[in-house]
């Protein structure tokens, strides 16, 4: 096979990390190339990180600034924690994809430009006078050019592929010329192509031509006579899949309804940033689960509590607007006292917003946006990976404690892939779940409402079981009996225990741990996807001579236990949220201490240096 | 009707709550009349599920010994969904009224109707809004003065029997909180009809909308003006089934048999896969204000979302068995660390 | 006339103030004869304060404990604050009311017992087993009992009523007899009986009769002789009407519109406690007012917004479940940034809860209650009559900063009623309010999101107007322009505009003033409806010697803008709420200052001595 | 068509934004339609306002040089209500998609529909959903692959006419993008109908459902298949009118004009009071996949909601000139204190 041939000649430089941006037309297939450049990278070994950018219209027109897609890949021979705050390496097919993008490039960076789409129309519509490929603008890069049109077409020529879809595979060039540069196996990419497409498929022998004519380019050409390599990371034993937020949820919530021994239903309404789990899902029938696509978001969580009470795993998944509407049902939910599982993929608001953008400013709608007095569990998820266990948790919670729980994941999570180390299934704990088969009450009655001793929850009576015949309804309930009452100290009663049981649930979640230097005084706290930022911003700064602990949250509500006794062990407090400060709001009132928050609100997940940065800064400041 | 070869009477459909209904409602005799029906019927108690949304109707599944929801408003058709879906085993019914099913109800309302879903859906028409105290409702007639409409109500409203039609729905009856009889062979039908069974029920409010139906109720008027649709039969009515109805190029329309003669009087086919004929029948009547069809419009067989939901997943099951977690996450590939 | 002879023999008791609380099955007219018992004292000149309570099923069955209906009236000489913590006088009409409302009366209170109802089918409904008025168990308080039905029935045998409906005019008789015992003007009364029923109808004649004879029953029986006189209260001079919460709200409404030169739109889907705003409003269509009854909520703040674009003042009115439920229309109100009202009458949740009863749960909702960083304007009223001037303030607001407003009132309220010294209309002022009419950019543009220097409001340009044709969405919008933009900056810095925009309303508002002594080191901070038994719950600690301070919040968000300090210059800050300490936490996050709560949830109000006592212990604990 | 008679071109009505649709999106097509339309209509540009929902078809208001909203989803019907009864001197468009319009918007669609406001509604129909990135919609095929059905889709599709015409509708018609001189005869007939005017418009969405409209658009196919409807006149279709539509007890029926005679083909009549032979039409197809009624179904003048509503307030103003916040706070009585 010819495959073997294609190695470069000399030694490459080895670099402990690179950033690698592929960026261009929305139709010129980044999100692929950008794809393919990952999953090598992962079998070769690294960790990584990624974090893909769409334009917000389904086909913006094409050159356009509106138009271009970007993916973003990080890796490195060690444990990361972000997609890179810049990039090191910037693909660029056309001038609009150089200027959308080109903030994000490390000064002296490199740029790959494809010279064939530079030309007056396209840098035009990119809004350039002048070529920045010869104006001299990018003095402060490193820059080279390839033909990738020009050599493209050369190169499919005998593939069967014709006309304006010859140009389809120049994706595949780039793929080529920066899988040589970068020194990565081949064979993962050219073998999916072939499964992918089939071999002898046109299309296949075009991308297979086209990668191979980029790998030989940089092979042959003189200016790019030089590669790089990032060893493999040295990442604990085991074996490992490439995950986004969205499959993880996905997966977590079928291997909980595994683990509990129920099937699985969800109810959900497709919006962006979520609608991929419930497609996700709906591929999986062969696990007994249930999908169903609801007229609304109304009715996506009124066919999940309907399936609760008929005893499955009743999931909803939306994002901000959607749960916006779901309050009132949820508010059923957590009165009938039914397990379900709300995820809220968060995106940027109010209203629609910046639909496909990151942002986590719904915390407060998730722990208020209900009448009454209706407090819930909230978790979230640190990171792709994370989301599979926090997933099951969720769901364990709400089984366990009977109770609607909302898992907060965001438009980061949602699309960003990382390694993740595939647990071992057979030794992951199954969920206790019993449905009441029996009347519970003193004359062979049962009591829908009669809480078990520690978890304060009511048992779990499916219909279709005989002798346990019972109403639930939304008007406050009497204890025990579950009848409608409108007794003063009932409905006082019920509103406590109600609130009593949700807080209980910090005795059975981890206490609070902050990670850091003994020596810190500043603790930084964060929740959600800032994760991955975050601890590289607190670990640079602690190497950096200011010694910073960290505490991430996972659960929201209830906090952990002991949250208190560890915020008030420091000095200082930083809270760095993608929203204006809810979090900070939440435990100033909870804990009454002082805390200082760092809001970004631009669509976009923090870098690491920010988070240095406002960590020196506070230091300094208080010095 | 007697019991006693079945294991259940009337009492064992009757759960301990106080009926708390004004005295004289409607809701009290459509109450006894399902509670019948369920104890003849003899199936388990445990398989009948009430669900409801919110208005005096929706009280409806606290007075069932069955397992029962009362949800919130409008909210019903979607909620029973999820049950119906989750245990096919179950019979799932939904209790609401003009306000709950047609106004903040009514997309999953006509949803649910398409989807054919099996449930059984007993829409109370009172034509008014009980619960709150009298406010006009989308099945209020123009005109009515309620105290939201101290002028006369300007909402033009609905036909539930046409809208239920043109929203695919694939069984569609009315009947008469009065007629109990009538209404246990509708019940009986929609038990039996596998899919959505929709059933406009008129029931009279006497506090609020006293009389709404008298046309059809009193001892007077009804003969002239309830139209009994009988399956297979000629659509005839009046004391000695004098008038009848035709069905042409400009509708359904009333007339003399004897004008006609029996042979040009429409004989009733419910079962048209086209439900065409059904929706003229529906036009013969925007409401309760003169003579009125009663009885089953529409039942035709289509299979149920639940029967084709869960064949899919058989289907899968079947092609996948054994499917397992570790194999579904390492589906797009995986790489060992050593 | 007759009515002059109906005067008691002896000189009354003086009395300052009393309780008064009218009880029967929901069938007796016990709303009727307490409304009917507040008008003649009203017009007596009286201060009040009312409470009715209605049994949550529309027709609880007779005779049963569900079934009671309830009005309860405080008469005073003086300014009064509450509608008393406990009555001092009961009227029983049967077994079931005497049973559900004996734990209000005060010990050693008048019981006034409808004896004919006190029968062995009454007494087994209601879950006597002996007659109470027999059985010595009411040996704490005084007891008369009257013959009520047997005595209506003789009375009105010449009215031409007959049959059942005989005993409908018994309320009449009890009124009669309370009218005669606590000395009222007779004229208003009957005068309103002839008006509303006409004076030669038989109804009018029955109710007039019964009316006379409990009258002369007290007259001329032993038992009663003693008669009590409440004075006329000392209120400030000038013209006065009785008003409920929910009346003061649609009038406020309707001269909100009138001061801004607008019509009114009111879109709203009917529920308790809030329906009767619709329903009054409805029925003044001469004022130029817009009803519309929507197919539910999220239509009813739809047409709202849709008329609000258009030009109108618009309102939506709702309670808890509904806010639940408009939460992403709200949202998408505050991205176009346009004026609208949206009135909670909040009612005891969560879900269905205990519809017709009060609570203040839903602060927390109405702050965060929609996705995304979405923060909006909150008043509250303190009482019937003031939430005419709150409505008038929320409309203000709305308009003048282009921007949804919500006005939390609640059931307590709603129904509520207390005499409202009616303001001089021609010198309220009116609203200064323009629709742009001209192009406002540099070259004869229009720009939408242009803001006013002042108030940060944008240009209202209303459809219709020739030159300013623009677009307004939930998209994120570029400043000035309006239009579509996915800058991340321009998102961070809009987000910050909303939120400056509605944190300045913080000047346009009074600043906080907390009311008493100046020793007092304890300040209690209340809002909403609780105004009147916290205020009497602080004078009375402060009377007894515990010197107590008491702010009350009419705006929730901003807060006033020298709250911090207020708080600050205390020692103990009690926040009384009928929830679980919404407040609480606002003022936690946002002060760092140490509250305490105190919370009842009971689906009622507070009453003044639950304040008090809660005052003195903390302030002994301190010391 | 040409423009020189009016103060109006198509530029007229394009507002700055950049059209972002697909290349080769049907809605290009429709709004070129609108926009001409508009222009020829000369009506002044700021008496029109967009109301839509959420979906690529509701990004429709940002083209057009007049009043707009880009509201959320599925609420346009609700919003566009408040600013067409606030100011009966606007001409309110609601802009709306198969899943905006029927999914989550429909019960707003039909409560519209039913109380008759004065709105024209044009529902872009590509039985899919575009924007977020094809999930089959309340009009999609019964068996559609998409990405939420891997197996095929279970939901059975709505039949929007037959919706409308359930929903009480006044005006209902059906067009198709790529027909421009049609949609423009349907647009004028919305905009002159008062009252609400619903007209599907049958969009192809060539990225996620391409070429759903074939037989209808193709040049092979379409002669074969477009019934057009014309009042007054029979309904014949087919390359030579060889085709035509009976009306009888079996619904609408497509049969071959030399079989039947031309005297026995239906004579179309939107305009009957009675909408059952309008719903029989709508019943020839349940989607595009065969012959298919394009046109007018239902054309009936019945008040609006509007005009009834300004009738009793302009009554009420009468009755009550002068009308004074003194009085309105006083009407239950008053009194002195001094
Ligand atoms: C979200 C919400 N909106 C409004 C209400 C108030 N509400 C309760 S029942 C009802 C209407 C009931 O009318 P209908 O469905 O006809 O039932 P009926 O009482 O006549 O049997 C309304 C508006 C509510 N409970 N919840
Ligand atoms: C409340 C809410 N739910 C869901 C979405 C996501 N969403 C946007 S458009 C759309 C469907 C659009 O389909 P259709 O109306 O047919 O319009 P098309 O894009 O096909 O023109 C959905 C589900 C949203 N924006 N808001
Ligand atoms: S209000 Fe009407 S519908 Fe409701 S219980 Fe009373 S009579 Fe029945
Ligand atoms: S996705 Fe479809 S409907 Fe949307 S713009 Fe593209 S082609 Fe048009
Ligand atoms: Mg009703
Ligand atoms: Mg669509």
């Amino acid at each position: 096979m010819q495959e073997e041939t294609l190695s470069p000649p000399e030694p490459p430089e080895q670099l402990d990390r690179v950033v690698i941006r592929f960026a261009g037309d929305s139709g010129d297939g980044m999100q692929l190339a950008g794809t393919r450049f990952t999953e090598t990278s992962a079998a070769f070994g690294n960790d990584l990180a990624t974090f893909p950018s769409f334009p917000a219209e389904i086909r913006a027109p094409q050159g356009t600034l509106a138009g271009v897609s970007s993916f973003q890949v990080h890796i490195a021979d060690w444990d990361i924690l972000t997609h890179g705050d810049q990039a090191d390496v910037l693909v660029a097919m056309n001038p609009a994809a150089l200027k959308a993008n080109l903030r994000e490039v490390v000064p002296g960076g490199l740029i790959l430009a494809n010279e064939d789409a530079f030309d007056d129309r396209n840098l035009e519509k990119a809004g350039y006078e002048k070529s920045p490929l010869s104006d001299g603008s990018l003095s402060g890069y490193h820059v080279l050019t390839a033909p990738m049109e020009k050599l493209t077409k050369i190169a499919v020529k005998d593939s069967g592929v014709t006309g304006r879809a010859v140009l389809r595979s120049k994706n595949f060039f780039a793929l080529g010329l920066i899988s040589w540069m970068f020194n990565r196996p081949t064979e993962p990419i050219l073998d999916w192509v072939k499964k992918k497409f089939g071999e002898d498929n046109p299309v296949a022998k075009a991308n297979l031509e086209a990668f191979r004519a980029g790998f030989n380019f940089g092979n042959t050409t003189e200016e790019f006579h030089h590669t790089f390599e990032v060893a493999p990371a040295k990442l604990p034993p085991g074996e490992y899949a490439n995950i986004t937020g969205n499959q993880a949820l996905a997966w977590g919530l079928v291997a909980a309804a595994r683990a509990a021994g129920l099937s699985l239903f969800l109810g959900s309404y497709p919006i962006t940033p979520a609608t991929s789990i419930l497609e996700e899902i709906a591929r999986l029938k062969h696990f007994d689960v249930k999908t169903f696509q609801a007229e609304d978001e109304i009715a996506g969580v009124g066919v999940a509590l309907g399936a609760a009470f008929a005893g499955h795993l009743a999931v909803t998944t939306t994002s901000g607007p959607g749960v916006s509407l779901k309050g009132e049902t949820l508010s059923l939910a957590l009165m009938t006292e039914l397990p379900l599982v709300l995820v809220d993929v968060q995106r940027a608001g109010p209203s629609t917003g910046l639909p496909t953008k990151v942002e986590q400013s719904d915390l407060m709608m998730a722990l208020h946006g209900r009448h009454g007095e209706a407090p819930l569990p909230v978790l979230a998820p640190a990171s792709p990976s994370d989301a599979f266990e926090v997933a099951r948790e969720a769901a364990r919670i709400a089984i366990k404690y009977m109770t609607p729980v909302i898992l907060l994941s965001d438009g980061y999570l949602a699309n960003g892939a990382e390694p993740w180390r595939i647990p071992d299934f057979d030794n992951l704990p199954d969920f206790d779940i019993s449905f009441a088969t029996e009347p519970n009450g003193p004359d062979g009655e049962f009591l829908p409402y009669m809480r078990n001793e520690e978890t304060m929850a009511r048992p779990w009576a499916i219909p279709g079981t005989p002798g346990l015949e019972h109403r639930v309804g939304g008007l406050e309930k009497e204890a025990l009996t579950g009848n409608v009452s409108y007794d003063p100290d009932n409905h006082e009663f019920m509103t406590e225990q109600r609130a009593a049981k949700i807080a209980g649930i910090a005795n059975d979640i981890p206490e609070a741990e902050a990670e850091g230097p003994d020596e810190a005084k500043l603790l930084v706290v964060s929740w959600g996807s800032t994760f991955g930022a975050v601890r590289a911003g607190v670990n640079n700064a602690t190497v950096a001579g200011y010694p910073t602990a960290h505490l991430h949250l996972r659960y929201l509500n209830p906090l952990p236990r002991n949250l208190g006794e560890v915020l008030d062990s420091y000095q200082q407090i930083l809270i760095p949220e993608l929203n204006r400060g809810q979090l900070a709001a939440v435990l100033r009132a909870a804990y009454l201490v002082p805390t200082v928050s760092l809001s970004k609100v631009q669509g976009a997940p923090f870098m690491a240096n920010e988070i240095t940065k406002k960590i020196i800064d506070l230091i300094e400041d208080a010095s | 009707m007697t019991t006693t070869d079945t294991r259940y009477t009337r009492a064992d459909f009757q759960s301990g709550q106080e009926v708390r209904w004004c005295p004289g409602c409607g809701d009290y005799t459509i109450l006894a009349s399902v509670q019948n029906f369920l104890a003849e019927l003899d199936v388990d108690r445990e398989k009948h599920v009430f669900v409801s949304g919110i208005g005096c109707a929706s009280r409806f599944p606290y007075y069932m010994n069955t397992y029962g929801m009362h949800s919130i408003h409008g909210r019903a058709p979607a909620i029973a969904t999820g049950v119906a879906l989750a245990n096919p085993d179950l019979t799932v019914w939904v209790i609401t009224g003009d306000g709950d099913g047609l106004s903040i109800g009514g997309n999953h309302l006509i949803h649910a109707l398409r989807r054919n879903v099996n449930l059984k859906i007993l829409l109370f028409n009172n034509q008014i809004y009980g619960l709150t105290k009298g406010q006009y409702s989308p099945t209020s007639e123009l005109g009515k003065r309620t105290k939201t409409s101290p002028a006369g109500s300007v909402d033009y409203p609905f036909n539930p029997v046409s809208l239920a039609l043109g929203a695919e729905a694939t069984f569609v009856a009315r009947t008469i909180d009065m007629d109990r009889p009538h209404t246990t062979e509708m019940l009986r039908a929609a038990y039996e009809h596998r899919g959505t069974a929709f059933i406009e029920i008129y029931q009279n409010c006497n506090v609020f909308n006293d009389k709404a139906f008298q046309l059809l109720t009193g001892r007077q008027e009804r003969d002239a003006n309830r139209i009994y649709l009988h399956p297979g039969e000629p659509i005839v009515f009046g004391a000695d089934n004098e008038m009848g109805i035709t069905v042409g190029l400009d509708g359904a329309k009333i007339v003399k048999v004897a004008d006609v003669g029996m042979d040009s009087i429409a004989v009733h086919d419910p079962a048209k896969p086209n439900p065409g004929v059904s929706f003229l029948l529906s036009r013969l009547s925007h409401g309760p204000t003169g003579p009125t069809p009663i009885g089953i419009f529409r039942q035709v067989q289509r299979e149920t979302y639940g029967d084709l939901m869960n064949a899919q997943i058989e289907a899968a099951k079947e092609r996948n068995a054994n499917a397992s977690i570790s194999e579904l996450v390492s589906q797009h590939g995986t790489w060992k660390v050593e």
